[in-house]
């Protein structure tokens, strides 16, 4: 069996005096699916970004083996510039990652969520929806081998959740993923194949 | 003394004086620490006073 | 004995601290002869001078700490670095004050900007206490060790630059420049810098012990008070 | 290194084109820097010489850098953008390198309305002037970027930039008053170039570790 993409020993994690994850064990291979759970300020996002590689460990261990290139993260914020437009945002996270054909990456990932006509509009003129949707198509610009997604569905519509529903199980076969939620019913598609509730 | 003399005496004290603060502001830290530690022996105790209340608990009803 | 010695240096530390700085007073004030021009007010050189020396070695301590941090993202040399840039800021503001005395002595004014070494421990102190300001506005963790330590880094870098400034400065701002005693000091001078030198390092050494054992126990009680709660 | 130098064109391009659509920075440092040397010379008494205006050129040379740098990393912050360009594959140095063109860009512009106006309010403007200038601005960058980037991680940025700021410029004061006002200012010019290296080098080196943990 290969080794595991992700292995966490004892992990935890301390904000000042608040320790906020504690002996967390984890062994997540290629392809499959987690799903962590748990109310809110239980830690699910602090997980993620420990994941990511933008937390470091208070203690024990974690290896992530994917590079940052193969790395998607989707927080609670979208991460993109409010006073330049979605294609400009974009545009330049295709840069930084060195998308192959990154115009035609780009209009295709619009077109697939539904952002083409606005794409060329400011992100600070989005609805929390459209903000989500363009967040999703930064996560997934560049192809990522590991997905974290932290509270997906947060701000979509109907259109959007059904949307997002068929993309999860479209990626849930071919790549890895890590989806944090309060609510693990809504993931009806993604079957999560290891569990972490928080 | 001359006025030179005093200075130096002075610049000495100084520095005796700035020493001299810093163990008083010390002396202040460890009383503090001193009584963190006072607390939480008592916090201990309490935890383990309820850690073997189950057992007392028993023995009553026997009486 | 030797156990006692060795399981708390802060104590041996302070131990040593106390022996040389009474052996380093007592020969500066009473040994050592008058100095040829200055007389006796060049005494407060064997204590204004090992004092700055010390500050510098604090700062110089802090970024050696600060880079072992950057290298091995032990949280330890965090509290080391911290607890070193303290020591060098006390000793720095001593520094201004025996400074600002011998000014006093000298040329009859408590601040004079034609004294290079003055005037690059008042930068000094300015750029260390936002150091502790930076750490103060800074959530705890490893983000703000890391900040802290590269911060520190700079501090040293920018000594050497600073002197250098001052020393630039001085043609336009005021051209007077004042030869001050240079080190070819007679043997028994010598000997009194050196212990008395000697003295100032040590007392910064066991405060900094003693300091950092406090930090320490804080930061234990922290855990302990969690492990209870 | 083409890898490297994209990334930072990438990054210097976004941050003009985010001046450029909001069109904040750029008027402000403008309009304070003339007001600042108007005020300046109230504040000169009437039989003050040339030394003193060339030494008020760079206070305000100083303080329109702060008001610069004070904006540096506000639009990464806003979003926590900052960490979708921390969690690209580039090396988190280039982040610095371009945000330091671009603060440089803002200075020389303010500072291509500053100098004229210095020469007509005050006294007339020098080649060694310029250099220094340029010199300055070089450093004022990048030490500036670093200390903006470690300000923008703390709670009080606005009270803190300055406390951080002033004291490592001081060297740079020096070396421009004494270009400006010095009767040979190779020396100054010399020190001002010998500065920037060794700060930038520093500040190019220690980036990565004040936007990660």
């Amino acid at each position: 069996m290969a080794r595991p993409l992700i292995t966490a020993r004892e992990l935890e994690k301390r904000f000042g005096d608040k320790r906020v994850l504690r002996g967390i064990d984890l062994d997540l291979a290629e392809g499959q699916t987690l799903v962590v759970t748990g109310p809110n300020g239980s830690g699910k996002s602090t997980l993620l970004s420990l994941l990511a590689g933008l937390l470091a460990p208070t203690a024990g261990e974690l290896e992530v083996r994917a590079s940052r290139a193969e790395i998607g993260y989707l927080a609670h914020e979208p991460l993109v510039y409010r006073e330049l437009t979605a294609f400009e945002n974009l545009d330049l996270y295709g840069r930084l990652y060195r998308v192959p054909e990154r115009r035609e990456r780009i209009g295709m990932l619009f077109e697939r969520f539904r952002l083409w006509d606005a794409r060329h509009e400011r992100v600070g003129s989005f609805s929390r929806g459209m903000a989500q949707r363009l967040a999703l198509c930064r996560t997934l610009l560049h192809e990522p081998r590991l997905l974290l997604l932290d509270e997906p569905y947060g701000g979509l519509d109907a259109a959007g959740t059904s949307l997002l529903d068929a993309e999860l199980a479209e990626l849930a076969t071919e790549r890895t993923l890590v989806v944090a939620t309060h609510e693990p019913e809504r993931l009806a598609a993604a079957t999560p194949s290891v569990k972490l509730a928080l | 003394m001359t006025a030179a003399e005093k200075y130096v005496l002075a610049a000495y004290l100084v520095v005796l004086g700035a020493v001299l603060l810093y163990v008083v502001l010390y002396s202040f830290k460890l009383a503090r620490l001193e009584r963190e530690v006072a607390e939480l022996t008592a916090l201990a105790e309490r935890r383990n006073a309820q850690l073997r209340e189950p057992e007392l608990r028993q023995k009553e009803p026997v009486i | 004995m030797s156990t006692w010695l060795r399981n708390s240096r802060g104590a041996s530390l302070s131990l040593a601290a106390f022996g040389l700085l009474v052996a380093g007073v007592a020969l500066a004030v009473f040994w050592v002869p008058n100095d040829a021009d200055q007389g006796f007010s060049q005494r407060i050189f064997y204590l204004h001078v090992p004092v700055a020396l010390t500050s510098y070695a604090c700062f110089g301590w802090a970024a050696w700490k600060a880079l072992r941090l950057l290298q091995t993202r032990d949280q330890r040399y965090d509290l080391e670095s911290y607890t070193a840039v303290h020591m060098g800021v006390i000793f720095g503001a001593l520094t201004l004050a025996t400074g600002s005395i011998w000014a006093k002595i000298s040329w009859g004014r408590w601040w004079v900007w034609s004294e290079r070494q003055l005037v690059l421990f008042l930068i000094l102190f300015l750029f260390y206490s936002a150091y502790f300001m930076l750490r103060y506005s800074t959530e705890p963790g490893p983000r703000r060790a890391n900040m802290s330590a590269v911060y520190a880094l700079f501090g040293v870098a920018l000594i050497p630059v600073s002197f250098l400034a001052i020393r630039l400065a001085e043609s336009f701002i005021h051209p007077v420049v004042f030869n001050r005693h240079g080190p070819q000091m007679a043997g028994s001078m010598f000997l009194t810098f050196c212990v008395c030198l000697a003295g100032t390092l040590a007392l910064a050494a066991a405060l900094y012990q003693n300091e950092l054992t406090g930090k320490r126990l804080d930061a234990r009680l922290r855990a302990l008070r969690e492990a209870l709660a | 290194m083409t890898a490297y130098a994209s990334d930072v064109a990438a990054l210097t391009r976004k941050d003009l084109l985010l001046e450029l659509r909001s069109r904040d920075t750029l008027p402000s440092l403008l309009l304070f820097v003339v007001s600042a040397l108007v005020v300046f010379h109230f504040a000169l008494p009437a039989s003050s010489s040339r030394l003193a205006a060339g030494g008020l050129l760079w206070v305000a040379i100083v303080f329109t850098a702060l008001l610069a740098l004070g904006r540096a990393f506000v639009a990464e912050r806003a979003e926590r953008v900052l960490d979708g360009l921390v969690l690209a594959p580039c090396d988190r140095s280039a982040i610095w390198l371009a945000k330091g063109i671009s603060v440089a860009v803002f200075l020389a512009v303010a500072e291509a309305i500053a100098v004229p106006a210095f020469a007509l309010f005050f006294a007339p403007v020098t080649w060694a002037m310029i250099g220094a200038i340029a010199l300055a601005d070089v450093g004022i960058a990048a030490v500036g970027t670093l200390l903006a980037a470690m300000a923008a991680a703390s709670r009080a940025r606005e009270l803190l930039l300055p406390l951080l700021f002033l004291p490592p410029v001081i060297p740079l004061v020096v070396g421009g008053v004494g270009a400006t006002v010095a009767e040979d200012p190779g020396r100054y010019l010399a020190f001002l170039a010998l500065y920037d290296l060794l700060f930038a080098i520093l500040s190019w080196a220690s980036f990565e570790y004040v936007v990660t943990e």
